[in-house]
Order: C-alpha cells, then structure tokens, then sequence
C-alpha cells in the first residue's frame, strides 16, 4: 500500500473514501474523513504540490475530498445501486434510496426497528426501578427537564399514570407498563435486574469511582468519631 | 541492573498450567510437592513485590497442599471409600477442561486475524429514518442495558457540569437543603439525602450534617461501619 | 410498486435483493430473503409459471434468489465497490474487501474493534461452548474472578444475557451473539473445533517429545494477544 494518498490511482482514493463512509459507525464528516487521510497516508497534503495529476492548494484539499465524495455518488446512481451516500446534519452516511425504502417497511423486523433513544432509555430505567415516581424526581435524578421524554413514554404505552403524591401540588406519579415488560422481554418486575447484580458487571475499576470508594471510607470513620461524640 | 518479567497469569489453574507447560511435566502425573513448592514461591515473591494476590490463588494453595498431605498417606491407612481414586484427579480434570478452553482460544485468535480485515456495516439509522416518526413500537431492548442505564445514573460521580455548579454552593446552602428536608421528615437516611447527587454534594452534604450535629439541631446514628446514617431531628431544628 | 415479484425486471428484483441485504442489521438468510418476496409479493409462486422471462419451478425458488444473490456479487465487483456481499453466521452480508479493510484498520477506533485480549478469548470460547452459561460457572472453568470480562463482553455485543439459572440467586445465563460469529467469520457455532478432538489432541502432546516446541511457541503467541490487549 502505497504511503501517500496523492500517488494512490483517483478510483483508489474514492474506494478508500468509500469504504470509510460505508463502514463508519457514524455518519461521518467531511473533516473526519480529510484526518483520517491526513494522519494516516503520511505527507499527503506536502505531496500534492508534487503531483502529476493535481495541482491543488493545501487549503483545497476539503474540497477535493468532497470532489471525490459527489464522484462516488454519482457511480453509485450510474451503477445502480439501490443505496447511496446522503448528508446528514453535515455528515456522510449510506442509506437505501428512497423508493426502495418502502420495501424495508415490509419487512416485519425493520417494523419495530426503532431504537429507544438514551434519554427515553435513562427515563424508563428510573421509572423502572423507581416507581411510582413523580417527573420532579425523574428530573432530579437526570438533573435535566424530562417533560417531553415523560410525554413521549406515555405516548408509547411504556408507562402510565398510577397516582399522585401526598405532597404539594399533588404531581401524577408514575409506573411501568405490561408494553414495558414485553419490549424488554420481562415477564414481572420481579424480573428486573437489581443493583448489586448490575454492580458486579460495572467494576469500579475508574478512577472516579475509586475516589469515591475512598471517600465514604473517610466519611465512614469520620462518623465513626461522631456518633461516638453524640452518645 | 537486575529486569525481572513476570508473566501475567489469568488465574492459579492458568499459572499450574505454565509450570506443567515449562517444565513438560505429563499432566496425568503431576509432581504435586515440587508443583506446591513453585506455586508457594511465587505466592511469596508477589508478596515481596507487594502485588496484590487474588484469593484464588491462596485457595488453589490450600489445595494444593491438601493434595500433597493425601499423597503422602501410607495407603494401607488410608482406609475411606475414595481411598483408589488419585487426589490429583479433580486437580487434574479442571486442567484438563480449561487447557482445552485455552486451545478453543487460539483456535479463536487465529480466525479473528483471518477476518480481521473485513468490516461489516455498521450504521443503520438512516434506513429506518424515514418511517421512525411513523413508527409505534419500538425494537426490543436487553433489560441490561436498562439496568445499566439506571445503575449509571445513580452512579454518576464525574459529571463536569455539576462540579461547575459545586463553586456556586456553598455549605450553608447544603445546611437548608437538609434542615428543610428534616423539617418534613423526622428521620431520613444519609443516602437518601445524596441519591442522585455527584461526589462533591455528598461531601458538601457530609460537612453539613457534621454542622448541623454541632449545632445539635439534628442527631446523626450510624450502627457500625457497613451501614447508612440515620439522621433525626431535634426540637431545635425549628429554630432557624 | 407491482406485486408480482416475477413480473418484475430481473435488474429490479436483483435491487429488491440487494437492498434487503443492505439493510439488514443482522446477516439475512437465503430463507428469510425468500420468506420475505412470498409474503409481499402476492402469488409470487403462483405466477412463476405464466412468467415469460423465466420458466422456474416452484422448488426452484430458492435456488433462483441464490443466483440473483450471485449477480449482485458479480456486480458490485464489475463496478469495482470496495464492498461485497459474504456469507457469515449461515447468512448474507455486506462488508469490505479485506484489502480496503486493511486500511481502515489503521484507524484506532476500528483496530480496537478486533482486539480481544487473552482473557477475552478464553472466556468467549468457554461460553460458547457451554451456553447458556453462568458467571459463576464460567468462573469455576476458569478459577478466576471473570466479571469484568464478561461486562466487556456484553459491552462489545459479542455475548447476551439469554435467561436466569432456575437455581438459588436466579443468576444470568449468557451466550454468543450473532455479532460473534462476524467478528470471527463462522457461519454457525458447529464450525468451532470438537472439544473431544482437542482433548485427545492434548492427551497425545503429553506423550510426544516435541512438547516443548510447541508450547513454546503458544507461549509466545499469548505474550502477543497480552500485548495487543494492554493497549
């Protein structure tokens, strides 16, 4: 494999410009991609002075790679593909053609394909383990608004609405639906995993929740010596 | 210069398995006092190294001597039912079992170097954008990974944001957010207090109930070191 | 959209086919791909017969989406995309060439996707033998505490919490996932070795003289998997 990308063949380039979009985990930015070719084709941006087949300046080679990038879409719709590149929010990413898209519908498991955002997923665990909760202390916990996640839930079918606190203004408290238990495949809430189980999976092995560890130790003793005072 | 490597051993049956390997001794016919002696020395020299040693390699040394004292038993003493069957063996087929785990993990090795260049797509959100919004139901989800979600909510010590916010609280501020919480529950635990809240609360709440103890507006109860601190208020907790 | 999938042109059947393994999060079998144009394509068996293009019989079905899968391959390579269609898990699925997956590899992100350490290995081979499997159980194998491991390896998708042990605790069963057979290019778990194979394998390496060579060797090669791990 040649070092520099500026001596690779243009089709070359594209492949490598294509195989990165269509791998990527993300959609990916034009920025992303010109690092990826700048940290790893070494010199590429001093070569282009050099080269036989462009003549461009250091600060064209975005637009060059984006060149490269309406290149590849447009072999894609001259092969016929039935997918092809798309920008979204400012990145790359490949996605089926539109007309195609409606085949996908049919498809039973692209049916429930939609993935719980974190924000709903952070909710409905809270709700979860929590319930019945109000949404002041859904927010407590996330320490961010959740009005709309809370709303949208409802709208799902994944909670609903189970009573209300004794306490000012009387806010709606919430619990968990038998919608809930099925998406994750629960038969009762029994069923939940509970904290310590999930504790043994996330050791604390960072940093942070060394210091923690640490920290209640020390708050430990300290209490030690005060409630030894209070007596 | 002295340079001393020391290889990493996955656990006592994987270090067993290093000396059987080192010293090409049949594994039907392990020396167990020569194999204790070497286990015990590099129990020793971890400990002179002060590198921390993981239970199971001081279980696997009680094992091993068992073992060893078994094996010297005169057999015409040894007179219980499972006198014929060799103390080694159930050392022996554990082994066995995880040297053959550890052949599957080369075979796994090799297969992973294969197909290391082969990527598979990766991002299919876009797909499913068009109809999402359409969308009911949504697919279904492990309950670890809610579970994960909640555990690491309750957990979140190193939340940037609200240690910015720690510069903006002062003590006094945490002294009213427990006198207000004691004024409407008579007891309440200290965990309770600091659920849901970052490290730098917990301790900023810990020196408020040292003050507030001090102030003997409240009285603090904890039964021994494993458990929470119960905090109760006093009459004088009105008085502010 | 017609809805006769035999009335179609065999350049648009052939992208119906494309796009359904395209899309496909998970490898698509021949099965579901031929499920899925009989439940969506009214009477696509039926009218085979009246078709003027092709005279296939109803058993042959199977065998004609195949050489539509073939085409397809065919094609992506004619048209020179850095990506093919392969056979993995029993299924079809999209993924690089490997040399344009060579270069991809020198991004870290996509390097540490493939990086198992030593201890990951050994614990991925011992549940995938013995699924569904217990932490505890796998521990005992092991004779090591293994929880971290495990948490990395539900982290990496590469194992699953397939059930609860009826037994004292009720603790989580875990298995292999299909992204496990991906990320080692096996179409089922039936391609891993026999376990009886590699026992007899051992019994006879205790009896011959090059024991050591070889053992040497597998020494050798764990330092590596360590090294690689430690980064």
């Amino acid at each position: 494999m040649n070092n520099h990308f500026f001596k690779l063949e243009k089709e070359e380039q594209k492949h490598i410009i294509e195989v990165l979009i269509f791998s990527s985990e993300e959609p990916i930015s034009l920025e992303k991609i010109v690092d990826f070719i700048e940290n790893n084709f070494n010199n590429a941006i001093f070569e282009i002075g050099n080269n036989q087949n462009f003549d461009l300046k250091i600060e064209n080679f975005d637009e060059y790679v984006q060149s490269l990038i309406e290149e590849i879409k447009e072999d894609l719709l001259k092969t016929q593909r039935p997918y092809n590149i798309y920008e979204v929010a400012g990145s790359y990413t490949f996605a089926t053609l539109p007309e195609y898209g409606k085949i996908l519908s049919l498809l039973p498991s692209f049916k429930n394909k939609k993935r719980l955002s974190k924000a709903m997923l952070e909710t409905l665990a809270i709700i979860a383990y929590q319930q019945p909760i109000t949404k002041p202390e859904i927010e407590e916990i996330r320490g961010t608004n959740s009005s709309e996640i809370v709303n949208s839930l409802l709208e799902k079918g994944l909670i609903q609405v189970v009573g209300r606190k004794d306490s000012p203004g009387r806010p709606f408290q919430f619990g968990t639906t038998v919608e809930f238990l099925k998406l994750f495949g629960l038969n009762s809430l029994q069923e939940l995993p509970n904290l310590m189980e999930i504790k043994s999976f996330i050791e604390e092995k960072t940093k942070t929740e060394d210091v923690t560890l640490k920290i209640d130790f020390e708050i430990k003793n300290n209490n030690e010596m005060d409630s030894n005072s209070t007596q | 210069m002295f340079k001393i490597v020391l290889p990493i051993f996955e656990g006592p049956l994987d270090l067993l398995l290093y000396f059987i390997k080192r010293d090409e001794i049949n594994i039907y016919d392990i020396p167990i006092a020569r194999i204790t002696d070497e286990f015990l020395n590099y129990i020793r020299l971890m400990q002179s190294l002060e590198i921390e040693i993981a239970s199971e390699f001081l279980v696997m040394a009680a094992t091993l001597m068992e073992i060893k004292a078994k094996m010297l038993l005169p057999k015409e003493i040894n007179t219980q039912p499972e006198a014929d069957v060799d103390p080694r063996k159930q050392l022996v087929d554990r082994l066995i079992e995880y040297q053959i785990f550890k052949e599957v993990s080369q075979f796994l090795h090799k297969k992973i170097i294969e197909n290391q260049y082969y990527y598979f797509r990766d991002l299919f959100e876009s797909e499913i954008q068009e109809f999402s919004s359409k969308l009911k139901t949504y697919r279904p989800t492990n309950v670890m990974e809610l579970a994960k979600a909640f555990y690491n909510l309750i957990n979140k010590q190193n939340d940037s944001i609200r240690e910015i916010k720690l510069n903006e609280l002062k003590i006094e501020d945490a002294i009213e957010h427990i006198t207000s919480l004691m004024k409407k529950e008579k007891q309440i635990s200290f965990k309770k207090i600091c659920s849901g809240h970052s490290l730098q609360y917990k301790i900023l709440f810990f020196v408020a109930v040292l003050e507030l103890v001090k102030q003997k507006k409240i009285y603090a109860y904890q039964s021994d070191l494993e458990h929470d601190i119960f905090l109760f208020s006093t009459s004088n907790i009105m008085n502010n």
